[in-house]
């Protein structure tokens, strides 16, 4: 019952075009219990891990996706003709500003950056790794972003708490003054008290 | 930044030049280059070498963006803080910031984004280091999908309303309703046939109208005088008649028929 | 090498939306020997073959396809039920005219669209994403259309001018196309200051 269990699992996460997650999977296999559900999942994940096959099982955007073994990428590229995926550093730097510090409007992107951010933040939307969450209820209500699941996925990220932690360089400073950085000194439209 | 090509003498220059993101990115790149202390930095020789930079790009007749220019400004004013001497009152005034700290905290922060950006790209990418199945599978196919409400974000809605937009006429858009003051007439109009009735049905606030502008005007009225409380929209059962209410009449505002009073005098 | 080279067919097949022949796999791997490749392949197919995972290796049409195992088949039915499927262009498309357009007609829409859209109206009514707003006066009394508080839902929108008006998103990267395109009139009452 197990093995089969697992075998389900296993085609379940195959035929879906994004990554499963666990709750998923218990809703659609609604007679198992979780944990049993879980404990098939986990079995999966380890024999993946163990092999050395083609495919690997990772645990991206929330939820698990067979997706192919880093290793034979070279062979891939040859046969799906695309353009292989490629950042600029000024796509990559505003992709970090915008996943560490969401919700965050283009100005404060801006501040941060240094640059005008308008073109690579449309790019990166039509890319579909960010999503606009709203307007910001400030004076002018500024569209405010955030990164998108196609962003997880495309970062083979599992989410956005498993981002690699910004480096410090607090140990350097000599006081704690330049640690606050929650509020970003921008002036608001509208604001003229400069 | 800039990715002119014309300059094949100085390529080496410009190589350095498309390095930098921006003037954060610059001066990191001069402050380690100076190997000194991003806390105590010799504003002078930096924004000397900053300056000297932005003279290069000049000269080889680059577009220089404004961003570099304004901290081109800001150097010079922490430059020209840094050389007054620090008066009594000055000195008094809640423990004097050094001039340099808002650019030292914005290096810091930007430094630390960068590195992650860094970081970011070493990532296991979707498309260079693995490949997924993105279309959907075969044994799929025979099943009927009740689809259940979509993913789509709100940026694709804009795009599908520009490609819309791309096969029309740009004429033809200017048609509908883009003129506030139409709509400000016909709320005026639409209130006038309120005027002293219980409901009147929804239909005949149409009546009259024969250009698809009109219809559409009038309806943003409606919807306009809705969201302003002034009338009531309701319908008995599904699909019958839509009943519109003045506001005024169920009680309730005093100033709603004040308004009401004086748009009427205005029209008629 | 053998062993890579398995794993590295796996890749390939498992990543291809259509049966990989053998051919086709030399065709990638010009650096090895058909021989080598075929009994890369053989191999693969065995150990799938022997095992009871929910992925088989099928061959079908000519090349080799990875298939969910037939015996699961119930329980992916169960996943299509409640899978989430993406919008089509047209559907967006009328949803987006809908949105900045309305209120509006079915005859409008088809007019900015240029092709029959009745069905596409339907199914968001279906989704609830659209409302039927009133009929008009005219003959035939066709329906009028917006979008529902579902719709804003969907979008995580607070109201319908917290929708990302065009201009907005043509500030990020002017582009000459539509720059000229007039907003519509969503702002509150209260900000009539165009």
């Amino acid at each position: 019952m197990s093995v089969n269990l697992k075998s389900i699992v296993e085609s379940l996460i195959f035929v879906s075009d994004q990554p499963v997650s666990l709750d998923k999977l218990c809703g659609v296999l609604e007679e198992h219990e979780r944990p049993e559900i879980r404990t098939a999942l986990e079995q999966l994940v380890d024999e993946y891990r163990e092999s050395a096959r083609g495919i690997v099982l990772v645990e991206v955007a929330g939820g698990y996706q067979l997706r192919s073994r880093p290793e034979n990428a070279d062979y891939l590229r040859r046969l799906t003709r695309s353009k292989t995926t490629k950042f600029s550093q000024s796509a990559l730097e505003t992709l970090a500003i915008i996943a560490y510090r969401q919700p965050i409007t283009r100005a404060e992107i801006e501040y941060l950056r240094g640059v005008d951010s308008g073109g690579v933040v449309k790019t990166l939307l039509e890319k579909k790794l960010l999503k606009i969450l709203g307007k910001k209820d400030i004076p002018g209500k500024p569209l405010i972003y955030g990164t998108s699941r196609e962003f997880l996925e495309m970062f083979n990220l599992k989410d956005l708490s498993s981002l690699p932690s910004l480096k410090e360089i607090q140990e350097l400073a000599p006081t704690d003054a330049f640690s606050a950085q929650q509020d970003l000194p921008l002036d608001e439209p509208g604001e003229s008290d400069q | 930044m800039t990715e002119n090509s014309l300059f094949a003498a100085n390529a080496s220059y410009q190589v350095n030049i498309e390095e930098f993101e921006g003037p954060l990115d610059l001066l990191l790149h001069l402050i380690k280059k100076n190997e000194v202390d991003i806390y105590n930095i010799p504003i002078a020789a930096i924004t000397r070498q900053y300056l000297d930079y932005l003279d290069l790009m000049k000269d080889l007749n680059l577009d220089i963006a404004g961003e570099f220019l304004v901290m081109a400004a800001t150097l010079l004013q922490i430059k020209s803080k840094m050389l007054l001497p620090v008066t009594a009152e000055e000195e008094n005034e809640e423990e004097e910031e050094d001039p340099r700290a808002e650019l030292v905290r914005r290096l810091l922060e930007y430094q630390k984004y960068k590195e992650a950006a860094i970081t970011l790209g070493q990532c296991e990418l979707l498309g260079r280091d693995l490949f997924a199945r993105k279309f959907s599978a075969p044994e799929l196919a025979s099943f009927e999908i009740e689809e259940e409400p979509a993913e789509v974000e709100l940026f694709e809605l804009i795009e599908a309303f520009q490609r819309v937009l791309a096969k029309v006429s740009p004429d033809s858009f200017h048609e509908v309703g883009a003129d506030g003051l139409s709509i400000a007439d016909r709320i005026a109009e639409v209130l006038a046939l309120l005027e002293g009735e219980e409901a009147v049905a929804f239909e005949s606030l149409f009546i009259g109208d024969v250009t698809r502008d009109g219809l559409v005007i009038t309806f943003l009225a409606i919807l306009e005088l809705c969201k302003l409380k002034m009338i009531r929209i309701t319908q008995a059962r599904d699909r019958g008649t839509i009943w519109i209410m003045p506001v005024a009449v169920s009680g309730d505002g005093d100033a709603v028929e004040d308004e009401e009073g004086n748009i009427h005098v205005g029209k008629s």
